[in-house]
C-alpha cells in the first residue's frame, strides 16, 4: 500500500498534514502526536520581524466551526530558525512546510531569503489570504493580478518550491488558482478562513475585538470541497486541500476532489490526535476498497 | 503529561443556583496540580471548543477530580444535565498551577473563582487564610473551606453574608497579612487584590481567563498581556493556557 | 413596546420573514405557524413558465447546515397567482413578497410585469443570486455592471418595491450593494446560499446530482452577519437579513449589525415555528433590554 | 394534523444486526394510518435535518408509535442508544399513508421496506398475503407477520430462508394472485414488483425514498418523476414526502 504523494518534487510519506497556525511548529502537540508519523508539519506563519497580532478576545465558537483573529502573531523569522527549525530537527520523516506571512512584498522576500539555505526547510507556503491583516495580506489574495505578481516575485527569490494560500473570500477561486499558477507557484492551498462575525447580543457588542474573524472548522467544509474541485479542473499544479477535515471522509472528499495532500486545522483543538486518526481512517478505506496507490484516488471524481 | 480522555461523571450535585459540583474519574488526576484547569467538551457536534474549567479538587486514591462551575451559557448548561456514569470528553491536565509557596498564605477567591482555591489551600504549607467574595447569601464550598483553612473571610455584595463589600475591602478590615497572596476570580476584582499586594508589598499570584481553542499553547488565541517580552512570541503577549494561567500579578498587565 | 418596521414605504407588523424557497408560500406550514403573525410570507422563486428544477437528490445535510440544488422548481407565475396569491389572501396582516427568477432580464420582467396589478404583492425579491442554475441566475449576482443593469431595468417595470436579493459568493458584497443600490433598488436581501459540494467517498461520485449545492443553516451565520454589517455600512437602504438565522439571538445579532427585517430559512425545516418562536424571544428581549422600539436596536453595533 | 413535539422513548430492542425497534410515546399516533413515517431529530446541533423513518405499528390505546430501522449512518447510531426514558424530537405523521383496498392483497417488503408492511397488513380489510425479502437469515418481524397475515413467504438473497432470490422470485414460483399489491424496499425491488403486477394487472401500490428537509411539501427537495403533470408545480414532479411516500406503480418513474 502506498501513501506517498509528491508535490513539486518532494515527496510525503503520507498526504496528511496539519494546517499553518493550528498546530505551532508542533511542540505543543507533540505531547499527542508522533510528528515523525506526519507528512508534514506546517508552521504557523512566520514573518521578517515578531508580530504582536491582535487585542483579545481572538477567539469565539460558532455553530460547527469557529472564528479566529490572531492576527498572525509569531516572533520572527530569526527566532523561528533557531528555535522552531531546531526543534525540528529531530523529526526526520516529516516535512517541514513554513508558512510565510508578510505587509508587503518585502515581507514576504525578507523571509524567503532567510529561510533559502535553512536544509530543514521543505517547502514554503506563502499565506496571501489572511483575513486578520489590514496592510496586506487579504488584499493580495482577493486580486488575480497582485497574486500572479506576488507569486513571480517570490518564486524568483525561493530555494524551496512554493505553494501559494489561497483565500476563499473571492468571487472565483479559479481566477486565483490559474493566477498563482501563471505566477509559477509549484502548487498552491486552499481554503484560508472565510471572513465571519459574531455579536453579543446581551452587551451588543462584537465578540471579537478586531469585530471580524476567520472562520474555520467542520462547517466551511463543503465550501472548501467546493473551491478545491473547481480548482484541481482549473490548474495543472498540485493542490493541498484543507477546511475543516475532521474526519478521514473529510480528508478523502478532498482528495477526491483534486487535493494531492491535506492539512487539518480546528480539527486538532478538539482532537490533538486528529491527523494521525484521519491518516489511519485513510488506510483502513484503502484496504477495503482494495486501493494500492493513494495517489490512485487524487481528482477521480469529475 | 496532558491526557484527552472521556473521563466518567461519578457525581454531580447543585451547590448554589446555577453552581454545580461535578466529580469525573479520569486519569488526569495522576499529574493534577492546583491552579491548573481541564478542557470538558461537549458531546454537540456544533459546539466544538472546549470548556476550560479550573480544579476543584484532586483526589489521587480515587482516581478524581473535582470541578466546580457556573452555569452560564449552551455548554455549562448541557453540563449541569450529566448523571452518574454518564461520559465525557476531557484533556488535561492543562496550564501551569499554583506555586506551593509561602508560611502565611491568603487565598482569595471571587464568584466562580472560588473553587480553585479549595485544592491550592489543602495543598498549601504554611498556615492559610481565605478570603471569599460572593454576590449574596447563597453561598458554595464555604464549609469545605471552613476545614482546610485556619481563618475564613467572607465579603458579599449585598452584606448578607460577611462583611458588604469586595475581598479587598475584607481583607483590608481584617487587617490581614501574608507573605503571599494567590487569587482567582473576575479581572477587576484581580487588580484591586494585586494593588493591595504591591501596597503590602506581598507576592501575588493570578489566575487569569482568556477564550481557548487548542488549550495547549499553540493557537495563540488566549494571549494576555505580559510586561516583559515573552519567550514564545518575543511579543509581550503570554499564553494564559500554557505560561498560565497563573502568572505573578507584577509580571501582566491587569 | 413597537415592532413594526417599514421597508421602501411598506410597513411589517413585525421583522420577521421566512426565506424564499424554504417555506412554499405558507401552505404546508400554515398547519404548525399562524401566517397573519409574520412580518411577511416571502414565497419561493416564481418564474414566467413552469420550471421543473434539478434532478434528485437535491438535499444533503451538511454539519450545522444543508446544501440544496432544488433548481428553483416552480408553476410559473399564473398557477403562482391564481393558486398561491388567492392562498394568502387570507392573511391581510401579514405582508407579501414575491420572490422572482429568471433566466434572462426579459424573464424577470415578464414576471415583474404579470405581477405589477396584483394586489395582494407587496413587494418583490428579485433573486439574482441562485447558484443553481446555469444560464442566469447566480452570473447576475457575481457582476456589478450586470447587478445595477437588471435592478435598473426590474425597478423600471415593476409597481411594487423591490428588494435586490445578492449572493455571497462574491469577493466584496459591499460593491453589489452599492451596484443595487445605484440600479434604483429600493431594499437589498442577503445572503443567498454558499455554494458548497458533497462527495460520497463510498460511491466515490458526488451526493447531489447538480454536484454542487447551496450552502444554508447555522453553519452560514455568522458569514451573513458580516456581510450584513458590511452593507450595512457602504449603503442607505435597509436590508433584509438572512443566513442561519436559527434562534432569536441570531436574528437581533443580524439587526445589529444592521438589517431592518430578518429572515428564517432552513430553520424551518427542523424547527416549523422557529419564525414564531424567535419572534417572541425578541419580544423578550425588548422588555428585559427595555426597548421600546425595535428600530432603535438596527445597526447600532458598529 | 401534523405535531412536531418530544417523544419518549418507551422501549428499544435489536432485532437483527444493525436493526433496531423504537416504541415511543407520541400524541402523533391519533391522526397516523400505515404507511405514514415521521421524522425523527437528532440532539445534535450539528446534524440538522430529519430522519424520515416510516411507521412499522400505531397503538391508539397506549399512545404509541413503533418504527423500526436499520443503522445505516451518524444519526440512525445515534438513535440506537437511545434508553427507555430518553426523550427525541418527533414530526408527524408524514404523507399520505396506504389506501386500504382490496379483498385479496400481497403486502411485499424488501429489507428495510419490511417494516411499514406490518400495520398495513393489520389494518387491510381483505385476505392478505405478505412477501418478505431479506439478505440472509439474520430475519426481523416475521414472526410477527405470520400472526396477522394468512400466509408468509421468503425470499433471501443467500437462499438459507424461504427461497433464493426475490421477493418477485417467491411471487412467481408460488403463482400469488391479489388484486392490489403494496410494495416497500429498494428501487429495483419495487420495478420489479410493478413489472409484475402491470403483467398480472393487479394495481400496485410503491412507497418511495427520497433525501428531505421539510418533510412537509415546503421545499421541494424530495420530488420523484410523476408521468402526470404533478398538482404542485405542473412539471411531472410529486413530492415524496407530501404527495407520497405512497404512490401509483403506474404514476411514478422507478
Ligand atoms: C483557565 C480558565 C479556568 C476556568 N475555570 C472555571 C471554573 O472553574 N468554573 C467556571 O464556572 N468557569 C470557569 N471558567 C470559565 C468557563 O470556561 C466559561 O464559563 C465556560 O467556558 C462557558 O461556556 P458556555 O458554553 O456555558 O458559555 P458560552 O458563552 O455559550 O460559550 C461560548 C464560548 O465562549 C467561551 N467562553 C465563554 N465564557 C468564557 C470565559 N469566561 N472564559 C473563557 N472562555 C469563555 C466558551 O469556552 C465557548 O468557547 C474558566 C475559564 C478559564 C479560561
Ligand atoms: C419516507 C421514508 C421512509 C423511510 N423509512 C425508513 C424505515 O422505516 N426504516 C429505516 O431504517 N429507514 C427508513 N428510511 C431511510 C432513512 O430515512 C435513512 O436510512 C436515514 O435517514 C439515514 O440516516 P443516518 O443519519 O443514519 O444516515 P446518514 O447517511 O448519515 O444521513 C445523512 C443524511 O442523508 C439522509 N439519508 C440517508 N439515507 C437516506 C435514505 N435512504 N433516504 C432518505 N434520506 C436518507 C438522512 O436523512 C440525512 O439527512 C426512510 C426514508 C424515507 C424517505
Ligand atoms: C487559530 C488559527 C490560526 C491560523 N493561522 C494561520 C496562519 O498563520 N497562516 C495561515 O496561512 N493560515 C492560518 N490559519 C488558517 C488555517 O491554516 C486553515 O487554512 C483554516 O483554518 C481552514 O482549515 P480548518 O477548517 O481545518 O481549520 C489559521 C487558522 C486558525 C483556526
Ligand atoms: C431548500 C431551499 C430553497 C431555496 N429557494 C430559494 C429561492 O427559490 N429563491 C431565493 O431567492 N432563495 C432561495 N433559497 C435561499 C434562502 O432564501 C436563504 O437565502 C438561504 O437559505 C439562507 O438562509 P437560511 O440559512 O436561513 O436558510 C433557498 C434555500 C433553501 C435551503
Ligand atoms: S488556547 Fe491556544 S494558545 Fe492558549
Ligand atoms: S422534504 Fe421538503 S418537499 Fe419533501
Amino acid at each position: 500500500m502506498n501513501t506517498k504523494v509528491t508535490i513539486a518534487g518532494v515527496e510525503f510519506q503520507n498526504p496528511i498534514m496539519e494546517a499553518s497556525g493550528t498546530f505551532g511548529s508542533g511542540m505543543e502537540y507533540s505531547e499527542f502526536v508522533d510528528l515523525n508519523k506526519l507528512g508534514a508539519v506546517v508552521t504557523k506563519g512566520v514573518a521578517n520581524v515578531p508580530w504582536p497580532g491582535n487585542p483579545t478576545p481572538r477567539i469565539t465558537e460558532v455553530r460547527s466551526g469557529m472564528l479566529n483573529a490572531i492576527g498572525l502573531q509569531n516572533p520572527g523569522v530569526e527566532v523561528f530558525c533557531e528555535r522552531d527549525l531546531k526543534f525540528l530537527e529531530q523529526y526526520k520523516n516529516t516535512k517541514v512546510v513554513v508558512n510565510v506571512c508578510g505587509h508587503s512584498a518585502e515581507e514576504y522576500i525578507e523571509v524567503v531569503e532567510r529561510l533559502a539555505d535553512e536544509s530543514r526547510v521543505d517547502m514554503l507556503e506563502i499565506n496571501i489570504s489572511c483575513p486578520n491583516v489590514k496592510e496586506g495580506g487579504i488584499a493580495f489574495g482577493q486580486d488575480p493580478k497582485a497574486v500572479e505578481e506576488i507569486t513571480r516575485l517570490v518564486k524568483s527569490r525561493a530555494k524551496q518550491p512554493i505553494v501559494m494560500k489561497l483565500s476563499p473570500n473571492v468571487t472565483d477561486i479559479k481566477v486565483m488558482a490559474k493566477a498563482a499558477e501563471a505566477g509559477g507557484a509549484d502548487a498552491i492551498s486552499l481554503i484560508n478562513t472565510l471572513t465571519g462575525m459574531k455579536i453579543d447580543v446581551e452587551r451588543q457588542n462584537f465578540v471579537l475585538a478586531n469585530k471580524t474573524g476567520g472562520m474555520s472548522g467542520p462547517a466551511v467544509h463543503p465550501i472548501a470541497v467546493r473551491m478545491v474541485y473547481e480548482c484541481a479542473n482549473a490548474v495543472s499544479i498540485p493542490i493541498i486541500g484543507m477546511g475543516g477535515i475532521t474526519t478521514w471522509e473529510d480528508a478523502v472528499e478532498m482528495m477526491l476532489a483534486g487535493a494531492t495532500a491535506v492539512s487539518v486545522g480546528t480539527a486538532n483543538f478538539f482532537n490533538p490526535t486528529a491527523t494521525l486518526d484521519i491518516l489511519s481512517g485513510i488506510e483502513d478505506y484503502m484496504v477495503r476498497k482494495n486501493i494500492e496507490d493513494i495517489n490512485s484516488i487524487i481528482g477521480i471524481v469529475k | 503529561m496532558k491526557i484527552k480522555e472521556k473521563a466518567v461523571v461519578l457525581w454531580q450535585e447543585k451547590l448554589a443556583e446555577g453552581v454545580y459540583s461535578l466529580t469525573l474519574e479520569t486519569s488526569i488526576v495522576d499529574h493534577a496540580i492546583p491552579g491548573q484547569f481541564i478542557s470538558i467538551f461537549s458531546n454537540d457536534g456544533s459546539k466544538l471548543l472546549p470548556r476550560p474549567i479550573s480544579i476543584c479538587e484532586i483526589n489521587k486514591d480515587y482516581g478524581t477530580l473535582r470541578v466546580v462551575y457556573r452555569v452560564v451559557g449552551a455548554g455549562t448548561e448541557k453540563f449541569s444535565h450529566l448523571k452518574m456514569g454518564d461520559k465525557i470528553e476531557v484533556m488535561g491536565p492543562l496550564g501551569n498551577g499554583f506555586p506551593l509557596e509561602g508560611r502565611n498564605a491568603i487565598v482569595v477567591g471571587g464568584g466562580i473563582g472560588v473553587p480553585p482555591m479549595l485544592e491550592l489551600a489543602k495543598q498549601l504549607p504554611g498556615t492559610v487564610t481565605a478570603v471569599m467574595g460572593y454576590r449574596n447569601n447563597d453561598l458554595f464550598l464555604t464549609e469545605e473551606f471552613e476545614k482546610v483553612v485556619a481563618n475564613l473571610f467572607i465579603a458579599t455584595d449585598d452584606g448578607s453574608v460577611g462583611i458588604r463589600g469586595t475581598v479587598v475591602d475584607a481583607m483590608r478590615e481584617n487587617d490581614l497579612v501574608a507573605d503571599v497572596i494567590y487569587a482567582c476570580g473576575p479581572k477587576p476584582m484581580l487588580r484591586a487584590v494585586a494593588d493591595f499586594a504591591l501596597e503590602n508589598q506581598i507576592r501575588c499570584y493570578v489566575s487569569m481567563e482568556e477564550r481557548m481553542a487548542c488549550g495547549v499553547g499553540a493557537c495563540l488565541g488566549c494571549v494576555c498581556k505580559s510586561k516583559e517580552v515573552d519567550d514564545h512570541s518575543h511579543v509581550n503577549n503570554k499564553r494564559v493556557c500554557k505560561d498560565g494561567p497563573v502568572f505573578l500579578s507584577t509580571e501582566v498587565v491587569l
